[in-house]
């Protein structure tokens, strides 16, 4: 029954829209803007297993390989940085420099130190969504309650246990929106970094298909990455169902009433 | 923007207002040189250039009339008509020199690489700006024709300002590159393999501006006008490499020793179809068209 | 907390940067990079140097500021207003969860096309590519801050019988505010990230074009000089946002717990 | 009149079950004052909430004047036990005293003026203009009685209000709250761990067994009106009364044990 | 042995400038039991902070077995006034009371059996599964008392552990502390509000004035080691001290408001 709600409520929405695009593109002349129907039929010739396999494969590699570096980095560096206040003071403007460097620009510098091969790629993913995961981190460390934290002191616990058992958890429901947050800027970042010195990738046939004017397919593309998205931050979601099950136990306890 | 079109039919005595998509390279310096001798202008046109990446920002803004007209290498224009975009060319663009080893563009590795000549590319990695447009379709042709296998040539696409950098730092093995980017690379020792558009066709049309179908339908003369504006300003340019040199500072930062040394590119007034033709038959050949472009449609 | 020896922030944090200008100085300096590729500190310095001077840039840089300010204001409102009206009502964020998660990794780069289609390389083509990004970022933050609200605090509001309004304005919204504020700075620079990528690809005036413009005239030292200038920018941007947060945030642990002696 | 029948709550989260009430009834006539005493855990503080109407019964209905309460009724305010988190950290102890009368729509003047009989009532002159976080935390918790206080409530609820204040301090809290009763014939239900202090304060006694919680006992304590710390706490029928109290916690106790 | 020398803290954030703590001096010997009163707001708990080394003094110095204390020192274990936020949300009970052991390197075997047992003498069997945040407020502070025996602390400091729990808990409790008190020969330093409570418990009181706070009086409890609840309480030797502590504490309230 529940499950049936969800299922119901997650695909309300965006039925609505999608039936409202399909009704109203329908007949559309515009050439950028075509009808769904050719959109969704474009959709089913191009994605094809092989297609996938060659294109889409590699690219998810990447978009992994990325994001997950972009973790241990933004949740290892946000954690030194938002818990020693001297090395916030020193790194927070040249962090906050580089942040606000489009990739676009900064592939480039990237390419000249690590190539033009998969690890110019990741690197650039890892710079992207690097950020919404560092800031969070810091801010969630910075919020750790006073009481727990004079707890954790009292009662001798430092050092690793006091990183791991202490400030990570009382950090980790600001950290989990970072991680949300990073998750599409990763797609995107992907979609941007193969735009460069590339010769496969999702990213890469997406602007392929603009640039050959092959417009149904490409509208098929980003079709694509919203499902990629869609999917992605559904995984996401159960994994952070299960490492915050006492945070939302802790809030939620009161209102769920039954 | 939309609000500043030339809305109002041929009144010929009233002035256009006409915004031009362009890429800010060399290519375009007659039409920045033709706004400056007031060749537009004299025609009752008020010209406004904007600089686009490229064709995945002109072409729909010009398709939308945003912008009236635009400036963009045959291939996209022919993969365009080929995907039925309701645009058409207008005026020639730019030209090659036809001179090996002194054109705007060519395939180029660095003064140590065993490449000596086209044939050699087999099997290497080579960059282009674009994939499966213009550069790899005439870099595969010198290929062929220097008895290479282009099929094993391994393209992969970065902007031209990465190249130099790629090509020095060993990850590619050479690049098709065009001005300003060839000289800088030629100094600093890079060597010239390939005369890529020479190698494809005599004095070969490399892009044209084009403008969509309906406005040419709508202001057949505000077309005409521009066309002959355009004209005016090409062979202005083909005449004055100096004030080309000159105007390149207002809307480019190459440097003035670059500028100095950069081979200029040919600013003929006619389309070379024939020209044309090879490079939409060469594109056939290798894929890049889903169906073979009908050049009668896009060609004036 | 950390009782070490305060250290001024603001020397901390000019001797953070002058440390990354030293470190650009070196890498060609010891032949690290090719100076070509990466030019020493002096001779960006020298560029930019240039380039202040002339009118030109100071007008990119204002058309870009604005493009930026519009973009990140519009942005902020909606984001802020959208997660506040979902976050409250739950239904409504069971059913927006999937759309949200479905829109929010298409790349603004990828509807460039449509912009420019709606637009032309007008302000509005880079305003929608500034909104689009920008507004999930705010958004998921504030979703995230408006579930973060303490139990207790919710019900004590229930039990005195606070309006709606009064609830959103004195419980929800002070909760995700710090939330709120990471959304904003991560917002910012996401705005000043796509004003400057948006100019660059669609050339619409500002700081993006005239790096553009120095990319393809192989311009490399003004190149980075306005690359620079985007940083710079990044850091100010932050300043502000640390100040704001500094005052509006003074109850809360993060800035109390400093604070404290 | 407020009426507790056959209430029962049952908190289930994830594989834990607990039963914290099995069967509660008992009423509580308009402006009486009633004292709950039970054990720790026993379910004193649920069933608080479920008569304020922020927790839904999984079992059993209150009634408040007749009709069923679904929601926190008008006119009612309660002093929670977590006193600490029920203060708003982002306001000063004015604003949040002065919040809920905002909400009211009470006149800007007349606000004034409860908070600050208020604030002096509890013995927080001068502290007005301090946050929350910066009082110790029996002065915290006369913070959230005098922003009860102020209310000028009809029903009022007080969990525990007086277990971080001193001797001395919570003498005068009960009789402060002994007066408010009095002047404004408000119906209180008072949730206590100090069994002097129910039987002093209440005109009737309820007292909970341990869990599975119902209505162990209920006791009218027949005390003069006017009651005064010395005289009432020496009165053999106050001994008297309290002694049965005791008694029939330690007989909760005891059955449970079996 | 515990010295606490001219200790003075004032706290400034902004402009607001209190002065918690004027002017202490009091010593503790090892393995003393000693009670602190004193009228809430007064600086009990800021006093004990600033033992536990969490909290820097404006002035003066805490000393413990002769050198003065700059951090937490080992050995101590703190039950801090807010118990809720001092329980780690994210753990379970168990987790809560054992990391402090772990951190300690109390071999696993053992830490079983000291948690299970502190759990079962604070009332606690059968919990040890939940997360804090399912349990009675009551409980919770039950849960921080089970930390700090399990701990088996040299130091004990509990800062009014007893405020959340029925009076009978609250007697067991009390038997508790003396119990651990006298096996395990800690140093306790207890502060509570209920004066019957410090008598009772302490062998000494000390008696803290209100703000500006010194030591108003101290007092030595010489009932016999050996008490219980029935007896001792009726002692009249209990019955006197007991008055004597509360006229203090008044004189401590009047003369503050002259
Ligand atoms: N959110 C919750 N989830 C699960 N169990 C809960 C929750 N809240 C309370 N309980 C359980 O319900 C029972 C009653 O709790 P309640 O807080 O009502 O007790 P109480 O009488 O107020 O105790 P105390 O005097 O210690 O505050 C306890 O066993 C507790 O563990
Ligand atoms: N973080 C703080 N910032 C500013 N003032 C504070 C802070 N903590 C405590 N105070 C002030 O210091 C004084 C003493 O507080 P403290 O918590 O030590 O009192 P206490 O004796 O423990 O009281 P209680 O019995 O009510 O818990 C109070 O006036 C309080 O307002
Ligand atoms: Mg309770
Ligand atoms: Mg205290």
């Amino acid at each position: 029954m529940t499950v049936l709600r969800k299922v119901l409520f997650a695909l309300a929405l965006p039925v609505v829209l999608f039936a409202g695009w399909f009704w109203l593109s329908d007949g559309s002349e515009s050439f950028y803007s075509p009808p769904l129907r050719t959109i969704l039929t474009a959709f089913a010739d191009t994605w094809q297993p092989e297609r996938l396999r060659a294109d889409v494969a590699p690219s998810l590699l990447r978009l992994l390989a990325g994001y997950l570096l972009a973790v241990v980095i933004g949740i290892g560096l946000g954690m030194a940085v938002g818990l020693n206040r001297r090395l916030r003071a020193v790194l927070e403007p040249v962090l906050e420099f580089f942040r606000a460097i489009p990739p676009p620009v900064l592939v480039p510098v990237i390419m000249l130190f690590a190539g033009i091969g998969d690890g110019m790629k990741v690197i650039v993913i890892v710079f992207g969504c690097v950020w919404p995961i560092l800031l969070n981190t810091v801010e969630g460390v910075r919020a750790t309650d006073s009481v727990v934290l004079d707890t954790a002191r009292a009662y001798g616990v430092t050092g690793p246990a006091r990183l791991t058992r202490v400030i990570l958890p009382s950090a980790s429901p600001q950290i989990a929106a970072g991680l949300r947050q990073a998750l599409s800027i990763a797609i995107i970042l992907m979609v941007i970094s193969e735009m460069f010195a590339s010769s496969n990738g999702l990213g890469f046939t997406i602007v392929q298909f603009q640039r050959s004017f092959a417009i149904p397919e490409m509208w098929s593309g980003i079709i694509l990455l919203g499902l990629l998205g869609f999917t992605l931050s559904l995984l996401f979601r159960l994994a952070e169902r299960r490492a915050l099950r006492w945070y939302e136990g802790l809030r939620a306890a009161r209102r769920r009433a039954g | 923007g939309s609000d500043k079109d030339s809305s109002g039919g041929d009144s010929t005595g009233s002035v256009d207002n006409v915004t031009v998509g362009v890429i800010p390279i060399i290519d375009v310096a007659p039409i920045y040189l033709g706004q400056s001798k007031g060749f537009f202008k004299s025609r009752n046109i008020e010209l406004k250039l904007e600089s686009g990446q490229g064709g995945a920002a002109i072409v729909p803004g010009v398709v939308s009339n945003q912008f009236q007209f635009g400036f963009s290498n045959v291939t996209s224009l022919m993969i365009a008509q080929t995907k039925s975009v309701p645009i058409k060319a207008v005026a020639a663009g730019v030209a090659s020199t036809g001179a090996q080893g002194k054109d705007f563009g060519a395939v180029v590795v660095k003064g140590n690489s065993p490449i000596k000549t086209a044939k050699d590319l087999s099997g290497k990695k080579v960059s282009v700006n674009t994939l499966k447009n213009i550069g790899d379709t005439v870099t595969r042709n010198s290929v062929r024709k220097a008895g290479g296998d282009d099929k094993t040539v391994n393209f992969v696409e970065m902007p031209f300002p990465n190249m130099q950098a790629a090509l020095e730092g060993g990850q590619i093995d050479a690049a098709w590159v065009v001005e300003p980017q060839l000289s800088s690379i030629k100094a600093a020792g890079g060597r010239e393999v390939a005369s890529t558009f020479v190698d494809a066709a005599p004095n070969l049309t490399v892009a044209t501006y084009f403008t969509s179908q309906k406005l040419l339908a709508d202001k057949p003369d505000l077309v005409k006008r521009f066309t002959e504006a355009i004209n005016e300003s090409l062979t202005y340019a083909d005449a004055h490499p100096d004030e080309v040199r000159q105007i390149l500072t207002t809307y480019t930062k190459i440097d003035d020793k670059t500028r100095a040394a950069v081979v200029l590119p040919k600013w003929p007034i006619e389309i070379n179809k024939a020209s044309v033709q090879t490079i939409a038959d060469l594109g056939t050949q290798d894929g890049i068209f889903a169906s073979a472009p009908d050049l009668s449609k896009l060609l004036p | 907390m950390t009782s070490a020896r305060r250290g001024n922030p603001v020397l901390l944090g000019l001797a953070g940067l002058a440390g990354l200008l030293l470190i650009v100085e070196l890498l060609p300096r010891l032949g690290l990079v090719n100076e070509r590729f990466l030019p020493p500190t002096s001779r960006i310095v020298a560029a930019l140097a240039d380039e202040v001077s002339t009118a030109a840039f100071w007008r990119s840089l204002g058309d870009t500021l604005y493009a930026w300010a519009l973009g990140l204001v519009l942005a902020v409102l909606a984001g802020v207003l959208a997660g506040l009206v979902i976050g409250s009502v739950p239904v409504l964020r069971e059913l927006t969860a999937s759309t949200v998660e479905f829109l929010r990794p298409i790349p603004s780069v990828a509807l460039i096309p449509l912009a420019v289609l709606l637009y032309g390389t007008e302000l509005g083509s880079t305003l929608l590519l500034i909104c689009y990004a920008a507004f999930w970022q705010v958004l998921i933050q504030v979703l995230y801050g408006v579930a973060d609200v303490d139990p207790v605090a919710e019900e004590t509001a229930r039990s005195f019988r606070f309006s709606s309004w009064g609830r959103v304005r004195h419980v929800l919204w002070p909760t995700a505010l710090p939330y709120v504020f990471t959304g904003v700075r991560l917002a910012a620079s996401v705005a000043l990230v796509l004003a400057i990528t948006a100019e660059l690809v669609i050339g619409a005036p500002g700081l993006g074009k005239e790096i553009a413009t120095a990319q393809n005239s192989d311009a490399v030292a003004t190149m980075y000089a306005l690359i620079v200038v985007t940083g710079a920018l990044g850091v100010v941007i932050n300043l502000l946002t640390r100040t704001g947060e500094r005052r509006l945030l003074a109850w809360h642990q993060s800035v109390r717990g400093e604070v404290a002696t | 009149m407020l009426e507790v029948k056959g209430l029962r709550k049952v908190y289930s989260s994830g594989s834990r079950e607990v039963e914290a009430l099995r069967d509660l009834t008992f009423t509580v006539d308009n402006g009486d004052l009633v004292c709950l005493v039970g054990p720790s855990g026993c379910g004193k503080t649920t069933l608080l909430r479920c008569v304020s109407g922020l927790l839904t019964p999984t079992s059993g209905e209150v009634r408040l004047g007749g009709s069923p309460v679904t929601g926190p009724p008008p006119g009612m305010a309660v002093v929670f036990q977590e006193y600490g988190r029920s203060l708003f950290p982002w306001m000063s102890v004015r604003a949040n005293v002065e919040l809920p009368l905002k909400q009211k729509k009470v006149a800007r003047a007349r606000r004034k003026e409860l908070v600050e009989s208020s604030l002096d009532a509890v013995g927080l002159t001068g502290t007005a203009d301090a946050y929350p976080w910066q009082l110790s935390g029996g002065m915290q918790q006369r913070v959230a009685i005098a922003r009860a206080v102020a209310y000028e409530p009809e029903t009022l609820l007080m969990d525990e209000p007086f277990a971080a204040v001193d001797a001395q301090t919570r003498a005068d809290l009960e009789d402060l709250v002994r007066a408010l009763w009095q002047r404004l014939k408000v119906t209180v239900l008072f949730v206590t761990h100090d069994i002097d202090e129910a039987v002093y304060l209440g005109r009737r006694v309820v007292m909970l067994s341990s869990s599975p919680t119902v209505v162990q006992d209920e006791l009218v304590v027949d005390l003069p009106a006017e009651r005064d710390q010395l005289h009432t706490r020496a009165d053999p029928k106050f001994i008297e009364l309290r002694t049965r109290v005791y008694e029939q916690i330690q007989l909760a106790k005891k059955t449970v044990q079996k």
